[in-house]
């Protein structure tokens, strides 16, 4: 039963693809609808899956070689996040009936959507680390598809081959310690070399630890390969929703989680993490400052709210981070795709154009104040208890003063949370836009995540439940959901951050007054807004790469005699070669 | 000591054919290396073959070469290499002084004794049959690749159906 | 060293392989790079049946030579035809003028 | 029907049947028939040769390697054999499917399919050859078949100068080869690459290495090795789209086999063998995919990308040559083998897109990347499937692409040498940075503008879309389980590692 709702959980929204691209896109309303279909069902066999989770292998398909068995398990860990793709993926199905209408190349666009569903809950509950890399990579390659779906912009099109290659780059990291521990161990299996993990060479684990976190820095846009999210907001917004901010971007975190066991004890892996996130976190809330698309500021504060989640995972608290990635995913869908509403409704995504957009569109406002709260940390939503659990988390495991720059990083949060809300519903209009409020599809796509947003922190005990049948070897304790509560309220360190965030939020409020040290700030601002510098070192690698290209072109004469030269000089190559080797 | 004089000669005539300006005296100059190659190789105990490469190396192929140059034309293109003259001899010097430097001790041993073996026709037709096949597929393959490239084209070709 | 016979044709095979390779370098005439291909292979055919001089074997020495003269024979034809036809259709044998695919 | 008498047949079948091929050809033309029969004949007896493959194959697949002896040659059908005629032979039947309609009405259409059979045949006989000298003339035969068909296009200017530069170069490599065998031969005293193997393992000296070194070049030539690589992207551009595929499917593959048997024949006189496959293969890697990066022309660019991909084969078959480990082969073979499947769909996708594009308007444009916007609307399956080959290519899930490069560094990581772990990383840096000129490709066919040339498109013959859909599927249920082609890879791997004495 359970490994028929596994397979089922994988094979039907990659059906549904199938199905969807072959309804082909002369019937857009027969396209909406199987798709909305194929992913509802699949979100309900994910849930269905729920009860089942255990940590034993739930089905094995023998490969052998150097495949390994391709072997899955629904463990609490790979159901939970599967849970989460596939719900967060029906929704932003869902809401593309409404945000895509009228839209060409439905077919493409649906299909893609159901592909990275299938390959996001195959790559968290599969135990196989072939088959890890493999879907690894099919949602890389979903995710620049979707990014360049407009590709008649060519900003679109950069946009996904960059993401693509910059998650490529960090994926070597993976493919090599995969490799690696295929070599020492003799298997593909996690739960082998978690097991085994200690009797592995030092440097040889180190290789694997510092190439997994590479991995996970990419995936996830963290520090220093955060430069693909912000382009990667060419996509249409739904996608930005699902496979930018709620799903695929979390497989870094996730990655982190399920081989900390095995890595924990390699020195300076863990400071490492550490240090990743909290530059993450800092770097891109100051670059949110100053954004002024509100789909890059969104952006922006994904990577760093996936700042909090992998120094969490640094710092041990990995229920921390899992819990703070389940409240993410949750309000930052609720927040793009609210956003995507007002996008869809006023046709532009700079918010130096938008302003009092509130009276016309409500709803939305509404429920974008909520996920925007939640964002900031204010209590009662669920961003605010676990943002709290990580920051406890962090000064448990971590050195104080990544503590204190992670506060401020939480100050300044909602400072640019607050900016955000008021630049686009607040204030006076400051362009002639016609805005109109969301439609039906997209309210029933947002009603459910700001529900969420307001209640998920009520399931932590349940979620710590689950959490507690992952893998072996990954010591996680269950309490009940009274626990954490009152683990967070009654903690002092509490306090200090609602201060901060406080402070930030007073901070916006007195902005005119403070503009002494704006100013101040303002060469900080200069090159937030160029990405202090690493926009400059990416294009600098891809021009570098272009320029040599063009010129070993010339290499090609074209002229027979210069081929010739080729052989003979070929021949002396080998021949001196073969006369040093003897 | 014929076989002294008949390899410098052989010598002398490839550098000629590859010196000379005009493409008809080059042909003839392959023409006296293919017949000094083959005294050379009777020397070498080889007679059979010898008198292939004399009528078939120094014959049908000359008479290609003029039957070619006579089509394509005679074109005075005695302009410098293309390649730097430098490039082109020290890569030419460094391989073969290379390939000589490590064939040279491991060739250079007198003639072992004649080892019995079946006669010219038996090792032919018999032991190497495959061969043979292949040379007729070679041959065929040739000539429909000569008559791919130089058929006269449609015109030719209806006016051969007529025929 | 002595001037017997396998030394002498090992001498020449050099001497046929370093022309060979120094006409395909420096000339500029097609019909001239077929010329050079020939050497080339009649060093190889020399050399082929100086082994088989060395190790007694002449007769399958020679039978080999014989594959190789008919080989080289069908290559120099089809590379003469092709000659032929650059001629008439790009109008000249200067393999400069064959620099069109280039990068 | 026994093994030996199913080797027979299967080598003779495409040698006898070519004439014929072209005789009725030839026949029908002048007759004026409107279709050429001559494409039917060469599907028939390709499908033949494949009908004498089954029992052949069988017997070599239950372990004893099928031999037919004449004379003093024998022609013995291995692991190598049988997966190199698979290949050619699979290969063989869709381009020729795929050439009914891209060829017809072409002058000299029967020789065209005559000459494809032919090369078929020698091709598979080459994999058979454990001759040296054997070897040799099945591959100038080979290389003699297929001048003609490169400069197929004999009134095109660039078409002949493809031709020229590919004879050239590939008579000089063979001029080497022949050199090599003949000190062989003056070492040995045989030609027989087990004997050889046996004396070489010996004494050695250095005559047989630089035999071997003549031979790696020579070979190397046409498996287009850097520095030795400059034909190919001038050959496959201008050649027929069908002759591009089985160019850079199988012909520079059979090039490969070629080498590594002469090269596993004096395995014992060096051990530098795997270091010089690794290093061609990083040279191969790097220059490859530096080429393609800035190239317009579609097939010019797919032509260099053929070079990166012997670069990963050489990586995989190097590590069994060096520390004699079976992975790295079957790696390698399993690479060739997707490779064939790959590279021959995008050749034919091309081909398809140049067709209908240009050549079916009487152009002979080259096909070029502006070409292609907006592809997808207008030709939505060949699009599908042409991006499907781009992305195998490049190595991503869930195409076969992904999976044979996987196991390719599996091995190389598995020697747990420090170089070749390097190296590793360094190809699969280069894999990434292949998607930097195929997925642009990807993105431009699925603009929603079409491009004026798109718009002028003529339709395509469902006959042409047969053979893509066949190497599609194939591409995709290779990558979704990787152990299909299991048992064709994995003796061919053990029979590489017999020939480097593992």
């Amino acid at each position: 039963m359970a490994a028929t709702l596994l397979i089922l959980s994988i094979a039907i929204p990659w059906f549904g693809a199938l199905v969807v691209w072959l309804a082909g896109d002369a019937r857009p309303r027969l396209q909406h609808g199987l798709a909305v279909a194929f992913s509802v069902l699949a979100g309900a066999v994910a849930v269905a899956l729920l009860p089942f989770s255990s940590s034993q292998i739930l089905l094995s398909i023998p490969v052998g070689g150097a495949f390994g068995d391709f072997t899955f398990a629904a463990d609490g860990l790979g159901v939970f996040l599967a849970v989460v793709a596939t719900v967060v993926g029906s929704l932003a199905v869902i809401f593309s009936v409404g945000y895509m209408r009228g839209e060409q190349q439905l077919g493409r666009y649906y299909a893609l959507v159901l592909f990275f569903i299938g390959a996001m809950v195959g790559l968290v509950l599969t135990t196989n680390l072939l088959l890890i890399f493999f879907f690894w990579e099919i949602t890389a390659l979903c995710s620049y598809a979707l990014i360049s779906f407009y590709n008649d912009d060519p900003k679109a099109v950069a946009g996904g081959i960059k993401a693509l290659i910059i998650t490529q780059l960090g994926g070597v990291g993976l493919l090599l310690g995969a490799l690696m521990i295929f070599s020492y161990t003799g298997s593909f299996d996690l739960r082998d070399f978690i097991a085994q993990a200690g009797n592995i060479p030092q440097t040889a684990l180190a290789v694997m630890a510092f190439g997994f976190l590479a991995a996970a820095a990419a995936k996830s846009a963290q520090f220093p390969f955060q430069t693909w999210l912000p382009d990667a907001m060419e996509a249409p917004t739904p996608i930005s929703a699902l496979i930018h901010a709620a799903t695929m971007v979390n497989a870094g975190v996730y990655l982190l989680v399920r081989f900390y066991p095995a890595f924990a004890e390699v020195p300076g892996w863990r400071t490492a993490v550490m240090l990743v996130g909290m530059l993450s976190a800092l770097l891109t809330a100051i670059m949110a400052m100053v954004a002024t698309d509100l789909k890059r500021a969104l952006a922006y504060s994904t990577v760093s709210q996936l700042g909090y989640m992998v120094y969490a995972v640094g710092a041990g608290g990995l229920f921390a981070s899992q819990f703070h990635l389940m409240s993410h995913s949750v309000f930052k869908a609720l927040l793009f795709l609210s956003a995507g509403a007002v996008i869809h409704g006023v046709g532009t995504r700079d918010m130096r154009l938008m302003g009092g957009l509130g009276q016309k569109m409500p709803f939305t406002r509404a429920v974008f104040v909520i996920g925007a709260l939640a964002l900031a940390g204010l209590p009662i939503l669920n961003g605010f208890w676990s943002k709290e659990l990580v920051l406890e988390a962090g000064l448990v495991g971590g050195p104080l003063w990544m503590w204190v720059v992670m506060l401020v990083g939480a100050g300044l949060t909602a400072c640019y949370t607050f900016r955000m809300v008021w630049m686009v519903f607040y204030g006076q209009p400051r362009a002639k836009l016609h805005a109109h409020e969301a439609g039906a599809a997209m309210k029933t796509a947002l009603a459910p995540l700001a529900a969420g947003t307001l209640l998920t922190w009520l399931l932590a005990g349940p979620f710590s439940k689950l959490l507690e049948s992952t893998l072996p070897l990954h010591a996680l304790e269950s309490h009940s959901t009274l626990h954490y509560l009152e683990e967070v309220a009654l903690a002092p360190a509490t306090l200090i951050a609602m201060v901060v965030i406080a402070l930030g939020l007073a901070a916006w409020w007195q902005r005119a007054r403070l503009q002494g040290l704006v100013n101040a700030l303002s060469g900080v601002a200069r090159a937030a807004a160029d990405s202090f510098g690493f926009e400059a070192i990416n294009r600098g690698i891809v021009r570098a790469t272009q320029n040599s290209a063009e010129n070993l072109r010339v290499t090609q004469t074209g002229l027979v005699s210069w081929n010739i030269f080729g052989i003979m000089a070929g021949l002396v190559l080998v021949l001196v070669i073969l006369l040093l080797g003897a | 000591m014929w076989h002294v004089l008949a390899s410098l000669g052989i010598l002398v005539c490839a550098i000629q054919a590859i010196r000379s300006q005009r493409l008809l005296m080059s042909a003839l100059w392959l023409a006296g290396t293919s017949a000094l190659v083959s005294l050379l190789l009777y020397l070498l105990g080889a007679p059979e073959v010898a008198v292939i490469e004399l009528s078939v190396g120094a014959g049908l192929v000359t008479v290609l070469f003029v039957f070619a140059i006579n089509i394509a034309g005679e074109e005075a293109i005695h302009l410098r290499s293309p390649l730097p003259r430098v490039l082109t001899w020290v890569t030419v010097i460094a391989a073969t002084v290379l390939v000589g430097w490590m064939v040279f001790p491991g060739m250079a041993m007198p003639a072992s004794v004649p080892v019995a073996e079946p006669s010219f026709t038996t090792t032919l037709w018999v032991d190497r049959r495959v061969d043979v096949l292949l040379q007729v597929v070679l041959i065929f393959s040739g000539v429909l690749g000569v008559l791919g490239l130089l058929s006269e084209g449609r015109a030719g070709a209806q006016k051969e159906s007529r025929q | 060293m002595t001037l017997n016979i396998t030394n002498v044709a090992v001498l020449v095979v050099l001497g046929l392989f370093a022309t060979g390779f120094y006409g395909l370098l420096a000339v500029r005439n097609l019909i001239k790079v077929v010329v050079a291909l020939q050497i080339l292979v009649k060093g190889a055919m020399v050399a082929l049946v100086a082994a088989g001089n060395l190790t007694g074997q002449l007769q399958a020495a020679q039978s080999m030579a014989l594959t190789v003269i008919v080989a080289d024979t069908i290559v120099a034809v089809v590379a003469l035809a092709l000659a032929v036809q650059v001629r008439r259709c790009i109008g000249t044998l200067d393999i400069k003028a064959l620099t069109s695919l280039k990068r | 029907m026994d093994a030996t008498t199913a080797l027979t047949g299967l080598i003779l079948t495409p040698l006898v049947a070519s004439p014929l091929v072209y005789l009725f050809g030839r026949l029908a033309a002048r007759a004026g028939a409107p279709r050429n029969p001559a494409r039917w004949l060469a599907l028939v007896v390709l499908a033949a040769a494949l009908a004498f493959l089954f029992p052949a194959g069988q017997a070599v697949l239950n372990g004893s390697a099928v031999e037919v002896v004449d004379g003093a040659i024998a022609l013995r059908m291995d692991g190598i054999g049988l997966l190199l005629a698979a290949a050619v032979l699979v290969l063989g039947l869709l381009v020729t499917l795929f050439s009914s309609p891209y060829m017809a009405g072409e002058e000299g259409e029967e020789k065209f399919y005559a000459l494809l059979v032919m090369m078929c045949g020698t091709m598979v006989g080459l994999g058979c050859a454990s001759d040296l000298f054997n070897l040799w003339i099945w591959f100038e035969a080979m290389a003699v078949s297929s001048y003609m068909l490169v400069a197929f296009y004999r009134q095109q200017g660039a078409s002949l100068e493809a031709g020229v530069k590919y004879l050239v170069q590939s008579a000089a490599g063979s001029a080497l080869v022949l050199l090599g065998i003949a000190l062989v031969f003056s070492q040995s005293g045989t030609t027989s690459l087990a004997a050889i193997r046996a004396g070489a393992a010996a004494g050695s000296g250095p005559v047989l290495m630089a035999a071997g070194a003549l031979f790696l070049i020579g070979f190397g030539v046409k498996t287009a090795l850097v520095p030795m690589h400059t034909w190919l992207p001038d050959a496959h551009s201008q050649a027929p789209s069908g002759i591009s595929a089985m160019l850079s499917g199988v012909v520079i593959e059979a090039g490969l086999v070629a080498l590594l048997r002469a090269v596993g024949a004096l395995a014992g006189v060096s051990t530098s063998w795997g270091l010089l496959l690794m290093v061609f293969g990083a040279m191969n890697i790097l220059l490859g995919n530096l080429m393609a990066l800035r190239q317009k022309q579609v097939k010019r660019m797919l032509a260099y990308s053929s070079l990166s991909h012997v670069g990963y084969m050489l990586i995989g078959l190097g590590v069994t040559v060096g520390f004699q480990l079976a992975q790295g082969a079957a790696g390698g073979f399993f690479h060739l083998l997707v490779h064939v499947l790959m590279k021959g769909l995008a050749f034919l996708a091309a081909g398809t897109l140049l067709y209908a594009l240009h050549l079916a308007q009487g152009s002979h444009h080259p096909l070029v990347a502006d070409d292609l916007n907006g592809a997808a609307r207008r030709y939505p399956f060949i699009a599908l499937v042409f991006s499907l080959a781009l992305l195998s290519l490049g190595g991503l899930p869930p195409l076969a692409g992904f999976m044979s490069k996987w196991q390719i560094f599996v091995a190389g990581v598995q020697t747990h040498n420090m170089a070749v772990i390097v190296l590793v990383v360094f190809a699969a840096l280069n894999s990434v940075l292949s998607l930097g000129y195929y997925a642009p490709l990807i993105n431009r066919m699925y603009r929603k503008e079409i491009g004026p040339v798109v718009e002028m498109g003529k339709p395509v013959p469902v006959v042409m879309a047969v053979p893509l859909a066949l190497l599609a599927l194939a591409l995709v249920a290779a990558g979704f389980y990787p152990a299909l082609f299991g048992w064709l890879v994995n003796p061919a791997a053990a029979s590489l590692l017999v020939a480097f004495g593992g």
